[in-house]
């Protein structure tokens, strides 16, 4: 047991309901306080990988297991956690970062850093929790705070996006549910760890019958796969990242929907349930469409942020495409070193997209900040008049379309040469032809906003760079986008990925390493 | 070893420190420019020095990378980066008075610097994946060499790395087959048939990248709009000289040492030469913009280059990476003259042009032999290597295959390639230099010592290389790759050269001879009336009937409409169900909840029963 | 069985509800239902036949109890349930005040 | 907005006080029978809101008010925290939500270490929470009016 396992939960937790109390007396206080804990949670998210191997388990309340039955809420901090954990931290504290000069224009300026406190507490709940019911708890933690940021502005669209947000997430949400409630009903159990075992050792009871696994697995994909906004459960996507503030753009983009969404889908069908070749067939599936859908409708957008939006939908799918290639090959009994490099593409293309698409979406509100504007029809010769935005822009945009050396082009060559080594040459295929089409919208989006004329329009309007928050985050992304190319390096890799990958691959070792039997 | 090293990572490391010195600085970063672009000649000449080998180099603490890191060093690889050590010599002497404008590019040395490290890494790695990496590296500084200043330009550069990108994207596709397929992705170790889907699909992929970087067809739409709008030492550097150098490299390495030909592969090679001549000449004929006549030209030479490596003979590679380093020389020279002309002029339509052989006689001179190199008229450079590709290809049609059967298609395609070649410089030659002057041009003045150095330099350079082909040139330069050459025909370089020399002295004699006597000198009569404007035909108006002519008049009506532009193809099909799937987004909240339930249903439906 | 199957028409009432109900107030009231429909779900799995309410008492330490995981994680829905509702009310007032109209034919500003 | 009538006032008053005291009821007996922080929190909200109801709203006293309800939830669930670090602390820095008080008799109201603690701050917080929901929507209500 490692006691601080519960600070992830306790600190931004806590610093919300502090900034509450102080926040009012002190001013600045919660612009002061934020970026300080979130970077904690940098340093202790860096302790833990550097520190810890294998699976720490914290028993919440101290709870010993009675028996064979686990009666604690368990935390659990292994490989996967540790990366999510950075991605959101990391990607969080940046965030923060560029809002204390961002969010000057909004009144109730106070409750922002509260409400995305309360969306951090909620995500490192997600990611810590080894329990399915915290996990459910903390998700709407996490999704309700997003909610409500997204209609932070009060301003018509926003509003109109986040309407259509907490529906569509709200049925979801009790679809989840109902899942759960599901595997209560069957298994008596909402450890995860414990429902795998029961899953996967009385495989005569109810529990484990295909048809019970199948229709669970389908409500599961349904309701956590709308919160990674996957084909078909996607349409709020565009509508809420786009509106939103762009620093939670950032944050939903970059790191919520791989938080709440892509993490707790392959925790699940990774570790929970029994693979199986169905049902990784589809989620694959569902990935590849959601790639290609994404892309396609990505490609015709003229406002700058719904374009970005549009193409996290294509990039999710490209992170579920090669996990699912990992469990396709696992399910069939494959190669694991092929499945190992197909999880690992998968893998480091959810760290690079948190970190590219959050360099994006924080460039395309630096520009939204001085122009007033989204309409890329609008804007162009902006590179004359912004210089840090156009470049920090122009170096998210190639990593996202995968030109070396940044980190873009490594994970997706990770990804299809996993592809065509699992000999599915079709999904390899359509993987390169969406890196196609995502250069194009990508160069649409640098010509439109960054070139395509001298920039005198802005010249006359006095536009000024943003200010050093601002400008530091994106820098600092940016300088994230080349440094994480490194992680193509098997040693460096062996220290951040390599244990995510390994808790994946070695999948029904988790619930021995959880419970200890 | 060493030498290798700095080859490549010094350019990089000087090209990434030169960000952090202010643009306002320039001369100085030229000058530094300068200086590194000298230092990696100098080492490129120690590395042809070098036995030939394959290397492993260490990277620092990491034994997993250092497997990777094999680079190959043979005469092939050798070869390509001499010429690229000195070409980059000679474009960085010229860009340090070209690159002043207003409109430079930002960061520009820098980005040629890398470009510059960039490309001796790709040509040394054995590796694909360590080649990938340098490859599309080298897509992005191309991106980056050229300055979106308005709507045209900015679109050349979307379109060139969007193109570039496919071609990368698909290259990873083939370089992943090709790992699955041979067992390792070392150059050196793969050797397999272009047999099997598998197989052929590696080979075509592999192929796109080559193509694409080349410039051949289809693949080639990249290169006009992006000289056009690029500074010429861009244009002259990457698309013109060091893209031919790698994609054609890369294609030899395809042909010779990645892939067994087979007959179909041969004759597909052969097919997409022969279009990328004829397609490319025809519609640089028509241009006006000498930039895009000459970003056409670009594309038409690769078409001989890739004839002859499809040749797959040792003479027919030889021909084809002789005139890869031919057209590099001369292709890189014209656009340095055009780079001249541009910016003493200020100009680019060859209709307002004229006249300038007198102003700029040093340009003229350099434009004019590379325009006779790269028509083929003996005794320059050009028409030595497209007389070796004649050569291979008659050559070639002594072998029983269909496409060997074919050889009189490929030769008679070739031939008329050159005359059209030859046809469109003279509208060059003929629209910059001779003819009446325009307005507006008399104050025009040669160009400084820096930028007509180079030009001069590639100009006795492209002599040199005809004149002394069979016996220096070749034997030192290419045989080392291909091994001894036996040619069909003979051609004595040599005395042909004394004997155009001479004829060229007798000529003016005679010239002299003749202004000796006092002519009276009046205008022509023409009824009484005096000269008109109008009455003077720009040489360009002939070019004018070729697009009428009935059976290229659809062709030409076709490709103004972007018909064989695989770019724009894509971009219409991609727009198309862009829009049908944005329809689909109506913004209605129950037609959303309801794709979620029929999602869900759908699954369960699909899974369950 | 068949309550259950009761329950399970509560949550598809509700469905029915979100997707013709044009009013946003409805479609609020809609999602309420489908969260109520899964709360019956929950406590009506953590059932046992003959159970009391889980409360340890004296002399009834070792009695049949009913389940009492279900109920505290009702509990933690319906405030998650309350929460939500509250939101989504606190959002259509706003956008009430926006549009004005609460009718989702007219709510379809952000499309494409 | 004006209050309801006088009788409704009246029995307001007369009702009020007994609601509250069921909800505390509810609230201190939660580790012993049905209901608990929850629960409780909801019936004292529950008493507040009546009040509102048929009093009437005087907005400026209203809006000071939801800022001194914010004051008490946010002070309640750092209070819930706190508890919960104090189990940290006390069983030597392991244990979070450790039950560190003794656990008494069972039956008794006075057992169950620190779950009734836990119970009043939770109903504290809940109550706070409803009537700010409350308050808040009534606010809004009033916004748009002007």
């Amino acid at each position: 047991m490692n006691s601080l396992i519960p600070l992830f939960i306790i600190i931004p937790l806590g610093s919300a309901f502090v900034m509450v109390i102080l926040g009012r007396f002190i001013k600045n206080f919660n612009k002061f306080i934020t970026p300080i804990f979130m970077l904690s949670l940098v340093y202790l998210t860096f302790h833990f990988i550097i520190n810890s191997e294998g699976s720490l388990i914290y028993l919440v309340g101290g709870h010993e297991p009675v028996g064979d039955v686990p009666i604690a809420i368990y935390l659990v901090m292994d490989g996967l956690t540790k990366l999510i954990l950075l991605v959101i931290s990391l990607v969080g504290f940046l965030a923060i970062f560029y809002s204390l000069s961002y969010t000057k224009q909004y009144t109730a300026e106070r409750k922002f850093y509260v409400l995305f406190s309360l969306m951090i507490a909620g995500m490192n709940g997600v990611v810590i929790s080894g329990d399915i019911f915290n996990i459910f708890v903390f998700l709407e933690i996490a999704a309700l705070s997003s909610y409500a940021l997204i209609a932070f502005g009060v301003e018509k669209h926003q509003l109109e996006a986040s309407f259509k947000y907490q529906v569509l997430g709200g049925v979801a949400s009790l679809v989840i549910l109902f899942a759960i409630g599901f595997i209560y009903w069957n298994t008596g159990t909402l450890n995860i760890a414990d429902i795998s075992r029961q899953l996967n050792v009385n495989s005569n009871s109810l529990a484990s019958v295909g048809v019970f696994l199948k229709f669970i697995s389908v409500l599961l994909i349904a309701g956590f796969g709308l919160k990674a906004a996957i084909f078909p459960f996607h349409s709020w996507l565009p509508d809420a990242h786009s509106s939103a503030p762009s620093p939670i753009s950032a944050m939903l983009s970059g790191v919520l929907i791989k938080a709440v969404g892509i993490y707790v889908i392959i925790r699940l069908f990774f570790n929970m349930f029994p693979l199986s070749y169905e049902l990784s067939m589809t989620i694959t599936v569902l990935g590849t469409i959601s790639m290609i859908i994404g892309g396609l409708l990505a490609i015709g957008q003229w406002d700058i942020k719904r374009m970005l939006a549009y193409s996290s939908i294509s990039q999710i799918g490209y992170i579920v495409l090669g996990l699912g290639i990992g469990m396709l090959v696992l399910a069939t009994g494959g190669d694991k070193a092929v499945a190992a490099l197909s999880i690992t593409g998968g893998l480091f293309h959810l760290l690079n997209h948190s970190i590219f698409k959050g360099l994006l979406f924080l460039s395309a509100g630096a520009v939204e900040y001085r122009t007033g504007t989204r309409d890329m029809r609008k804007m162009g010769g902006l590179s004359e008049v912004l210089p840090i935005t156009s470049r920090t822009s122009l170096i998210g945009s190639l990593a996202i379309s995968g030109i070396p050396p940044f980190n873009g082009f490594f994970s997706k060559l990770i990804i299809i040469i996993a592809a065509i080594q699992a000999q599915y040459y079709v999904l390899a295929f359509l993987a390169v032809i969406v890196s196609v089409i995502t250069i194009a919208y990508f160069m649409k989006l640098q010509k439109y906003t960054f070139y395509n004329n001298d920039g005198s329009k802005w010249k006359d309007k006095k536009i000024k760079e943003v200010p050093f928050s601002m400008s530091f985050s994106m820098i600092l992304l940016s300088i994230l986008c080349v440094i994480l190319s490194l992680l193509v390096i098997p040693e460096v890799r062996s220290v951040f990925l390599q244990p995510a990958v390994d808790v994946l691959i070695n999948a029904t070792d988790y619930s021995t390493n959880i419970l200890g039997i | 070893m060493i030498n290798l090293q700095y080859l490549m990572f010094l350019p990089i490391g000087i090209g990434i420190i030169l960000f952090i010195i202010p643009e306002s600085l320039k001369p100085i970063k030229g000058v530094f420019n300068l200086l590194v672009s000298g230092a990696v000649l100098y080492f490129s000449f120690l590395v042809f020095k070098m036995n030939s080998g394959l290397l492993n180099m260490e990277c620092f603490k990491f034994p997993s990378v250092s497997k990777y890191l094999i680079f190959n060093v043979d005469n092939l690889s050798k070869l390509i980066a001499l010429f690229i050590g000195i070409f980059g010599f000679l474009f960085a002497l010229y860009s340090l008075s070209y690159i002043t404008k207003e409109k430079a590019v930002k960061g520009y040395y820098s980005y040629y610097l890398i470009t510059l490290g960039a490309a001796f890494g790709a040509v040394f790695s054995d590796n694909l994946i360590i080649f990938i990496f340098f490859w599309g590296i080298l897509g992005l500084t191309l991106y980056k060499l050229i300055k979106g200043y308005d709507e045209e330009s900015s679109s050349a550069a979307k379109k060139t790395l969007v193109l570039i990108g496919m071609s990368d994207s698909v290259l990873i596709m083939g370089i992943g087959i090709l790992w699955q397929l041979a067992g390792s992705c070392n150059m050196s170790e793969i050797n397999i048939a272009t047999t099997g889907t598998l197989g052929i699909i590696a080979f075509l992929a592999l192929l796109v990248g080559s193509f694409t970087k080349a410039g051949a067809m289809p693949f080639h739409s990249w290169v006009p709009d992006y000289v056009k709008k690029a500074p010429a030492s861009s244009s002259a550097f990457l698309p013109a000289s060091l893209d031919k150098l790698l994609g054609i490299y890369f294609l030899v390495r395809i042909c010779k040492d990645i892939f067994q030909l087979t007959d179909w592969a041969t004759l597909m090679l052969l097919i997409i030469g022969a279009v990328t001549i004829i397609g490319a000449v025809m519609m640089a004929l028509v241009q006006h913009n000498y930039k895009k006549l000459l970003g056409y030209h670009a594309v038409s030479q690769v078409g001989y280059m890739i004839t002859g490596i499809a040749l797959g003979s040792p003479l027919g590679i030889a021909a084809g990476m002789f005139h890869m380093i031919n057209n590099a020389l001369y292709k890189g020279g014209l656009f340095l003259t055009a780079g001249s002309v541009e910016k003493r002029t200020g100009k680019d339509n060859l209709d307002e042009l004229g006249g300038l052989s007198k102003m700029m006689p040093l340009t003229f001179f350099a434009a004019l032999v590379f325009a006779l190199s790269i028509s083929g008229i003996p005794p320059f450079n050009g028409f030595f290597s497209k007389w070796m590709i004649y050569q291979g290809i008659i050559d070639f049609g002594n072998g029983t295959g269909l496409a060997n059967k074919l050889w009189i298609v490929w030769l008679t395609l070739a031939v008329l390639g050159s005359a059209l070649t030859l046809a469109s410089f003279i509208k060059l030659i003929a629209g910059i230099y001779l003819g009446r002057r325009n307005k507006g041009l008399e104050k025009v003045k040669e160009v400084s010592f820096l930028m007509w150095l180079p030009q001069i330099i590639i100009a006795i350079v492209c002599i040199g290389f005809g004149i002394f082909a069979a016996k220096l040139v070749i034997p030192y330069l290419i045989e080392p790759v291909t091994g001894k050459l036996d040619y069909v025909g003979i051609w004595q370089s040599q005395s042909v050269s004394i004997l155009i020399l001479v004829s060229i002295v007798v000529g003016f004699l005679i010239y002299l001879y003749g202004n000796m006597k006092n002519h009276r000198v009046s205008d022509s009569f023409i009824g009484g009336e005096k000269i008109q404007e109008e009455t003077n035909f720009s040489p360009l108006d002939f070019y004018q009937t070729i697009k009428n002519f009935k059976f290229l008049s659809f062709f030409y009506k076709k490709a103004e409409k972007k018909w064989f532009d695989i770019y724009d193809v894509f971009k219409s099909m991609i727009l198309w169900f862009n829009k049908i799937f944005s329809l689909a987004h109506n913004g209605f909240l129950p037609r959303y909840v309801l794709w979620y339930v029929a999602g869900l249903l759908i699954l369960l439906i699909i899974l369950i029963f | 069985m068949i309550i259950y199957l009761l329950c399970f028409i509560l949550f598809l009432v509700g469905l029915y509800g979100v997707i013709s109900k044009r009013n946003l107030i409805k479609i609020i009231i809609s999602i309420a239902i489908m969260e109520y429909s899964i709360n019956l779900f929950f406590i009506l799995i953590g059932y046992v036949e003959g159970g009391t309410a889980p409360i340890i008492t004296k002399g009834f330490e070792n009695a049949k109890f009913v389940d009492p995981l279900p109920q505290a994680m009702i509990l933690t829905s319906i405030v998650i349930g309350l929460a939500t509702t509250a939101l989504l009310l606190a959002v259509a007032i706003r956008i009430y005040q926006k549009y004005g109209t609460f009718d989702i034919n007219k709510i379809k500003d952000l499309k494409g | 907005m004006k209050g309801m009538t006088f009788i409704v006032k009246k029995i307001t008053q007369i009702i009020c006080p007994i609601i509250f005291m069921f909800g505390l009821y509810i609230i201190v007996h939660g580790h012993l029978s049905p209901g608990g922080g929850f629960a409780g929190g909801v019936i004292m909200a529950g008493a507040f809101i009546l009040q509102i109801l048929a009093n009437g709203k005087i907005l400026p006293k209203l809006r000071k008010e939801e800022e001194g309800l914010e004051f008490m939830e946010s002070a309640a669930i750092l209070g819930f925290l706190i508890l919960a670090g104090l189990g940290l602390l006390i069983s030597g820095g392991v244990v979070f939500f450790a039950n560190f008080l003794d656990k008494g008799e069972l039956g008794k109201l006075i057992s169950g270490g620190f779950i009734p603690i836990e119970n009043i701050v939770i109903g504290a917080e809940v109550c706070a929470a409803i009537a700010t929901i409350f308050i808040a929507m009534v606010v809004y209500k009033d916004e748009e009016k002007k």
